[in-house]
């Protein structure tokens, strides 16, 4: 490290501000279309309340020995009240501590499944788009064969097979969920490839890493943060799904859709029970797909207004 | 044509050989065993046996696919180890249930969809926008389930205006099948009495399925009428003096409707998927139900079967939205 | 313009809406009412020598006949398609005589042959009720002495084979001869056909969404509610979920459900128009150990675990519609003892035994399995996991399919270290209960204990030979009380048999030898106009 | 006489993040029945801009600063949906610059063309024809821009006709309700050079024919010439120079217009044509203060910074706003 030489440097460095003018334009319009979007921020604020949630979860939870199996029967299924503000479950336990330490387990489903999906998508599909022939073939024709059954049905028989349980839910999901990214990255590198600047640089004799990393993968960025964003909220209500089929998170971990699967024998008359874990879980899907929406409106120029 | 006609068919049986393998695959991966559920609790080991012979469980992996595979191309589904009938049977006595409550679905999901998406595009920005995009973000983050639950207890427990689930109340019968969908064969029929209780049977359920559909249709749609509207042809129109209504409704929405069925193909197949969930909780007897209860009593052949199904309906789908781009873009047309 | 487009979004909406659908009180065919049962449950398979749960052996129930018939509390043998029986000296030969009168919905009298038929098919396809009497009876040697005479000749004695005839259904042996199929006994016309000759005949077979049976008018043995009263039939209809359920029963769209919450119970029995079905049931709930490996092999952690559950959680769980058990063996069953000193709540006993066994300071941690979305037993779960957070043992919840549930259950190896079960007995023979706890039984789902004391075995063996009732009833007597030192499983609690039905439903007859749910239609009618 | 078009003072702006675009800057035009004025200016320079506000259907964020529009004693910009429906394609027309994309891809030739002729039956009130009407009058349309295989053309979509044929079509519309003005917007520019000739020849020979008061629009001073009497030139959203075109052509008084037509040679490529002319168009957001020329001015002083110059008379139907106009 210490034999690389530090570039002089210039007596008269134009400031911070001056360097990155265009950026910072750039950056500033962004949040002046992004604040003057109702529902993009509306989408923000739900996504920064479930962070915090998530983060501090345990700490604000009124009740935090309920949320890790607590029993007290004494105060089952007691309507919301001043203690209870959500009332309380089979077991007597408070269900907005569950509801908030939920978001925890609900945060980490969609981050592993969004996580895994890109992480196997998007490098699939930048080389099923920069790689022509066999490559290309191979990897389009295993996607497109996930791609011909709607995923919540494969998913299905890959819990019912693996047992429930949300660690299979998580497996299941991500083994449906990174072909959507395959086909979203293949095409724009498709796109990509042909532009002057990916030319120039290949005849300058770049390597194809050197290339992948620097001009596919930045342009690729702006489909992939939105898609994203959205499929965080996807994610979760998969999970949910899954969980409501009966096939969802074990006890006694808190999670919004085997709260539901349980709570929906309570329905209509303790109604608290499975109304609230889901508000939690329409709620934070809202807001993720607000944001990925909004997202989507400020970084994809086409669709921008003005 | 006939050489387009022959990859279409070609890809789809590659298709369906490859998923009927990936879903063996995937759904043998663990031990469950359906032979002691159908068994009985009280079943003696070799009775077990028994049925793990007759169901052809008790070989090994690789034979008992190779078998599965060679069957297919007879038609063959195997058995249900669970109901003992064939899954082609079971699949054609439910595949007409759901394929009718997906297509009121998509019905109403256009139908209520398109003009929204219009009515957005054309006052957009403002209020009757802004609420619509809520609405439509808010139909793509529903719980299906949980709102089907909701619209339950308040439309049929609470109001009691429409019946709570189920295809057909308990004593109407469903008149002698020509299409076998209901709402069809009743008017066909013309037993409007059944018809009528087809059709309030079948509203909670295909409204749930089509919300978020409703909400994709309706964004994109919106999305293109905004593009359309700005775009050349239409300011020609307008300068023409084309009335707005005119050109709202008849050069606009023609163009914007071309983006708007490819999502109509790619929703049709979610709603396929959904129909896990919609069908499990109206107790609709179609094949979400039928993979669903098949799938946790690990009785694998069905949902391979409705895996099948599934992918099939989604690929003539998409052949079928194919063929709608080509009847409403003639330079598409003049291209084959 | 603007009135244009709104048009267009309000007629899209109102397109959504039809006329709304009034209530029916309850269904008739003619001028008969029809009982409308709603249950959880599919029917996949009626064939009754292939196929039993609860909801199958209903619908069997209906529409075939057996030789004899469970009835009443406590459960007793009735007389039925054979009005009298006798049993030689030495047990092994047990000889029935049929009634005149009885005959298939086809017509065709009920004979020997018929019964000689339907024994011999139940047994050659070694499915459904075939465990019960293959080890003592061999499909050869069934007789038939004359049209209504049939003799059974018993490898050994058995003296439990009464008490299974009620489950064994005579078919039709013609109809089901014309049906056959590949030499298949006529299985798969049998899966969704009867050929019997009960109160009932089919009348629509709609997997996954209705069966309906029709009311034989003129049936041998006539009706109990009396002719003018009887039902049209009977709907059974599938619905899954216990908030539709609720919601059918207060429309009075089902007549009677199954299934309910405890809760549900409670807040649907203040409802107007609706009665509760409650009665003390034979089925047990137990958590069983792996006695054989493992940290559960060790006695004494078992029996702390016994000690630091909280049972009166236990029936609170149950909103008190339960009664713990006082022995392995349920009330109901002949020759059940009271054994005093089994285990109730005791925290300072509990950690006396920890100190005993080799985890004395606890630190481990055990699964629990129990089948997924079964509520109440993974209720019992989180207070398992609460009550043993004093011993420093920690439970893992661990929801599984049954089926996978039971093939891990079916070797020592996978045995889980505790797992819930829900036991019915058969039949109201001791035996019935005590063989769970016979080593034969390994593999089986109520023997995931793996339990191994010789001289039980010994003693279970030997009760199921006698027929000298008061042996039998000494040994069963210390079968229990050894069974409740050795602590195999958490001896729990037998939860109350409910169902929630309108008012108006008349006739119903509890028997508790039937399974949780299942309910003989037979003598149900409808008392109102 | 009054003027059947008259512009005063017109200012729009157009809002954006970065601030509002000043586009049009006061302009002040006039046009008499049976004229023809062509505008000419650069791309950006707001001429196009200009030519929509008339009939209305400029940018939708656009904002009107100052300044009227009236057409025949017609307030425009007060109109509403309806008032607009009975100017638009029946008072005043337009012909666009590039076909294809103003043509509708999914919709017959004879399609658009009788739904045309509908629209302009109603705003007209009179009854509306029948189908055989419609196609008897499509055919004479078509025929009055000399498209002589009516049978194929009527039942073709636009991808199926060549650049030349689509914008003969474009043209048959915009006259077909037979308009008192005609706004033509860069007719030519994306044809091929050989077409280009073909249709100034029919617009000549339609306006001829016809009569009609135009206003053409173009960056090409060549095509201006073929049809329009008098000239006005625009830069950064000011009219620099107005005059018969003869006179500016031959004597430019502007700097700006001398610039324009030194680089007249350069006929073809839109944008090569101002490289005589030093720098680039300004920033509409923040325009140079006084004449916004002055940067890229030769003869630039003092004064153009501070001092927006005032369009003068300089002779028989000259103006020129320019501190230092040639002479």
């Amino acid at each position: 490290m210490s034999s690389i030489d530090m570039p002089a440097v210039a007596p008269e460095i134009p400031g911070f501000r001056e360097r990155h003018a265009s950026t910072i334009r750039q950056w500033r319009l962004y949040a002046h279309l992004f604040a003057g979007s109702f529902s993009s921020m509306l989408g923000l604020g739900l996504v920064v309340l479930f962070l915090v949630l998530a983060i501090f979860g345990p700490v604000l939870a009124p009740y935090p020995e309920d949320t890790l199996g607590a029993v007290k029967l004494g105060q089952r299924l007691l309507g919301p009240s001043f203690a209870h503000p959500f009332g309380t479950d089979e077991m007597g336990a408070d269900i907005l501590s569950r509801v908030i330490v939920g978001a925890r387990t609900s945060l980490w489903i969609g981050l592993v499944i969004t996580g895994i999906g890109a992480a196997v998508g998007v490098p699939l599909g930048i080389i099923a788009g920069y790689k022509d022939g066999i490559v290309r073939a191979v990897i389009m024709r295993i996607t497109d064969l996930f791609l011909s059954v709607p995923g919540l049905a494969l998913a299905l028989s890959i819990v019912a097979a693996l047992g429930p349980g949300i660690m299979n839910c998580v497996i299941a999901l991500s083994i449906v969920w990174w072909p959507g990214y395959v086909r979203l990255v293949q095409a724009k590198t498709l796109s990509v490839k042909e532009e002057l600047y990916v030319e120039s640089a290949r005849a300058l004799g770049a390597r194809t890493p050197w290339i992948l990393w620097h001009h596919i993968l930045p342009n690729c960025m702006t489909p992939i943060v939105v898609k994203a964003s959205m499929d965080m909220g996807m994610a979760i209500l998969s999970a949910a799904s899954l969980g409501f089929i009966g096939l969802g998170a074990k006890p006694p971990h808190p999670e919004w859709g085997a709260m539901i699967s349980v709570a929906r024998t309570y329905m209509p008359d303790w109604w608290w029970y499975s109304a609230f874990p889901g508000l939690a879980i329409f709620l934070t899907v809202l807001g993720f797909n607000l944001l990925g929406d909004g997202l989507r409106d400020i970084l994809d120029p086409r669709s921008r207004g003005r | 044509m006939i050489s387009f006609t022959f990859r279409k068919v070609a890809v789809l049986i590659g298709t369906m050989i490859g998923l009927a393998a990936l879903t063996f695959l995937i759904t043998n991966v663990a031990p469950g065993d359906p032979a002691r559920l159908v068994a009985g609790p009280d079943a003696t080991n070799d009775m077990v046996e028994t049925i793990r012979v007759e169901y052809g469980l008790d070989r090994p992996l690789i034979e008992q696919f190779a078998i599965y595979m060679g069957d297919l191309f007879t038609g063959n589904l195997g058995r249900s180890i669970v109901s003992t009938r064939p899954v082609l049977d079971e699949l054609a006595r439910y595949v007409p249930a759901t394929l009718e409550l997906v297509l009121v679905a998509m019905a109403l999901g256009i139908l209520v969809g398109v003009p929204f998406g219009m009515l957005s595009a054309v006052y957009r920005d403002r209020w009757l926008d802004q609420i619509t995009r809520i609405l439509s973000i808010s139909g793509v983050a529903l719980p299906a389930f949980w709102f089907g639950i909701l619209l339950q207890l308040f439309f049929a427990v609470r109001l009691e205006w429409l019946p709570v689930s189920g295809q057909l109340s308990l004593t109407a019968l469903a008149p002698e099948p020509i299409t076998h969908l209901l709402l069809v064969d009743t008017l066909l029929r013309g037993d409007f009495e059944t018809f009528r209780e087809a059709l309030s049977h079948i509203i909670l359920p295909a409204v749930v399925l089509s919300f978020p559909c409703l909400a994709s249709i309706l964004r994109v749609n919106r999305a293109e009428m905004i593009e359309v509207l700005q775009s050349d042809h239409v300011v020609a129109a307008r300068a023409h003096g084309i009335s707005s209504t005119r050109i709202v409704t008849i050069y606009a929405l023609k163009n914007a409707l071309l983006p708007t069925l490819a999502i109509i193909g790619l929703r049709f197949g979610w709603m396929l998927g959904s129909t896990v969930l919609v069908e499990t909780v109206f107790d609709w007897p179609g094949i979400g139900l039928y993979a669903v209860s098949s799938a946790l009593a690990s009785d694998f052949k069905p949902v391979i079967g409705v895996t099948l199904v599934i992918g099939f309906m989604f690929m003539v789908t998409n052949t079928f939205v194919d063929l709608a781009y080509a009847w409403i873009d003639p330079r598409l047309r003049s291209a084959q | 313009m603007r009135n244009w487009l709104f048009g267009v979004a309000a007629a899209s909406l109102i397109f959504g809406l039809a006329q709304a659908d009034k209530a029916a009180a309850f269904e008739r065919v003619g001028d008969r009412k029809v009982v409308v049962f709603g249950g959880r449950q599919q029917i996949p398979v009626l064939d009754p020598h292939v196929r039993y749960d609860w909801s199958t052996r209903m619908m069997q129930q209906a529409v075939y006949d057996a030789l004899v018939k469970y009835e009443g509390n406590p459960a007793q043998i009735k007389p039925w398609l054979a009005e009298r029986w006798e049993m030689s000296e030495d047990g092994k030969t047990w000889t029935f005589h049929l009634v005149d009168n009885a005959k298939f919905h086809n017509g065709d009298p009920v004979d020997a042959e018929a019964i000689r038929y339907s024994f011999e098919r139940g047994l050659k396809l070694n499915k459904g009720v075939a465990w019960m009497l293959k080890d003592f009876l061999d499909p050869g040697s069934i007789e038939v002495v004359d049209s209504k005479t049939v003799r059974f000749n018993l490898k050994t004695p058995y003296s439990a084979f009464l008490s299974f005839l009620p489950w064994w259904y005579v078919v039709n042996p013609k109809e089901v001869k014309a049906n056959e199929v590949e030499g298949d006994y006529g299985q798969k016309w049998l899966t969704d056909h009867a050929a019997g000759s009960g109160p009932f005949k089919l009348k629509r077979w709609e997997p996954n969404v209705l069966y309906e049976v029709e009311a034989v008018g003129d049936y041998w043995k006539g009706w109990p509610q009396g002719e003018k009263n009887r039902p049209g039939g009977v709907i059974y209809r599938i619905i899954r979920e216990p908030a539709v359920q609720k919601a059918a029963l207060m429309r009075g769209e089902a007549d009677i459900v199954e299934g309910l919450t405890p809760d549900d119970y409670v807040q649907i029995a203040k409802q107007k128009g609706i009665a509760i079905q409650d009665h003390p049931g034979m089925t047990t709930f137990s958590i069983k150990f792996n006695t054989q490996q493992g940290p559960t092999a060790d006695k004494n952690l078992r029996k702390a675990i016994a000690y630091a559950l909280d049972y009166n959680g236990l029936l609170q769980i149950y909103n008190g519609a339960a009664k713990l058990q006082t022995s392995p063996f349920p009330d109901a069953i002949r020759g059940y003892v009271n054994i005093p000193g089994i285990p109730r709540q005791d925290l300072a006993k509990a950690k006396e035994y920890l100190a005993k066994s080799q985890y004395p300071n606890g630190g481990l941690t055990l699964e629990y399995y129990h089948v997924a979305g079964l509520e109440e037993a993974r209720r019992i779960g989180l207070l398992l996991l609460d009550n043993l957070a004093p011993l420093n043992i920690k439970v893992d919840l661990r929801p599984e399919q049954w089926p996978n549930m039971v093939a891990k259950g079916s070797k020592v190896e996978t045995s889980p270290a505790m797992t819930s079960v829900y036991i019915t007995p058969i039949s109201t023979d001791p035996d019935a209960v005590a063989y769970q706890y016979h080593p034969n039984s390994y593999g089986q789902y109520f023997a995931m204990s793996f339990y191994k004391n010789d001289a039980v075995t010994a003693k279970i063996d030997e009760a199921r030979r006698s027929s000298n009732w008061d042996a039998r009833a000494k040994l069963y007597a210390e079968i229990q009380s050894q069974i409740v030192e050795d602590q195999p499983e958490v001896i729990g609690m037998m939860q109350d048999r409910r169902w929630a039905m309108r008012d108006y439903l008349k006739g119903f007859s509890f028997s508790p030898v039937r399974f949780t749910g299942e309910v003989d239609l037979y003598p149900l009618w409808i008392d109102a106009k | 006489m009054t003027a059947l078009l008259t512009i005063q003072d017109y200012r729009l702006d157009i809002p954006t993040f970065d601030g509002a675009l000043k586009v049009l800057d006061g302009i002040d035009l006039a046009l008499d029945q049976g004229e023809t004025l062509g505008i000419v200016g650069e791309s950006g320079c707001g001429k196009t801009v200009l030519a929509r506000s008339i009939l209305g259907i400029g940018p939708a964020k656009g904002k009107r600063v100052s300044g009227s529009m009236t057409f025949d004693s017609v307030e425009l910009d007060h109109l509403d949906e309806a008032g607009w429906r009975r100017i638009r394609g029946v008072k005043i027309s337009m012909i666009f610059q590039d076909p294809m994309t103003y043509l509708n891809p999914l919709f017959t030739i004879g399609r658009q063309l009788s739904d045309v002729v509908v629209a302009h039956k109603r705003a007209k009130g009179e009854r509306l024809p029948s189908r055989a009407e419609q196609r008897k009058r499509c055919h004479a349309l078509l025929d009055q821009v000399q498209i002589r295989d009516f049978e194929r053309v009527v039942d073709s979509y636009p991808h199926q006709l060549s650049g030349g044929m689509r914008q003969r079509v474009l043209i048959a519309m915009a006259l077909a309700g037979e308009p008192q003005l005609l706004i033509a917007d860069e007719p030519t520019t994306a044809l091929d050079v050989t077409i280009q000739a073909q249709i100034l020849d029919l617009l000549r020979d339609l306006v001829d024919r016809l009569g009609l008061t135009v206003v053409m629009i173009s960056h090409d001073v060549g095509a201006i010439a073929a049809i329009a009497r008098r000239v006005a030139v625009m830069y950064a959203g000011v009219v620099v120079e107005q005059g018969m075109t003869n006179d500016i052509l031959t004597q430019p008084r502007h700097p700006y217009t001398q610039g324009l037509l030194a680089a007249l040679p350069d006929i073809e490529g839109g944008h090569q044509v101002l490289e005589s002319i030093p720098g680039t168009i300004p920033n509409l957001i923040h325009p140079p203060s006084g004449c916004r020329f002055h940067p890229r001015c030769p003869r630039a002083t003092e004064i153009c910074t501070a001092q927006k110059p005032v369009a003068r008379n300089i002779g028989a139907d000259h103006v020129v706003a320019c501190h230092h106009a040639l002479d």
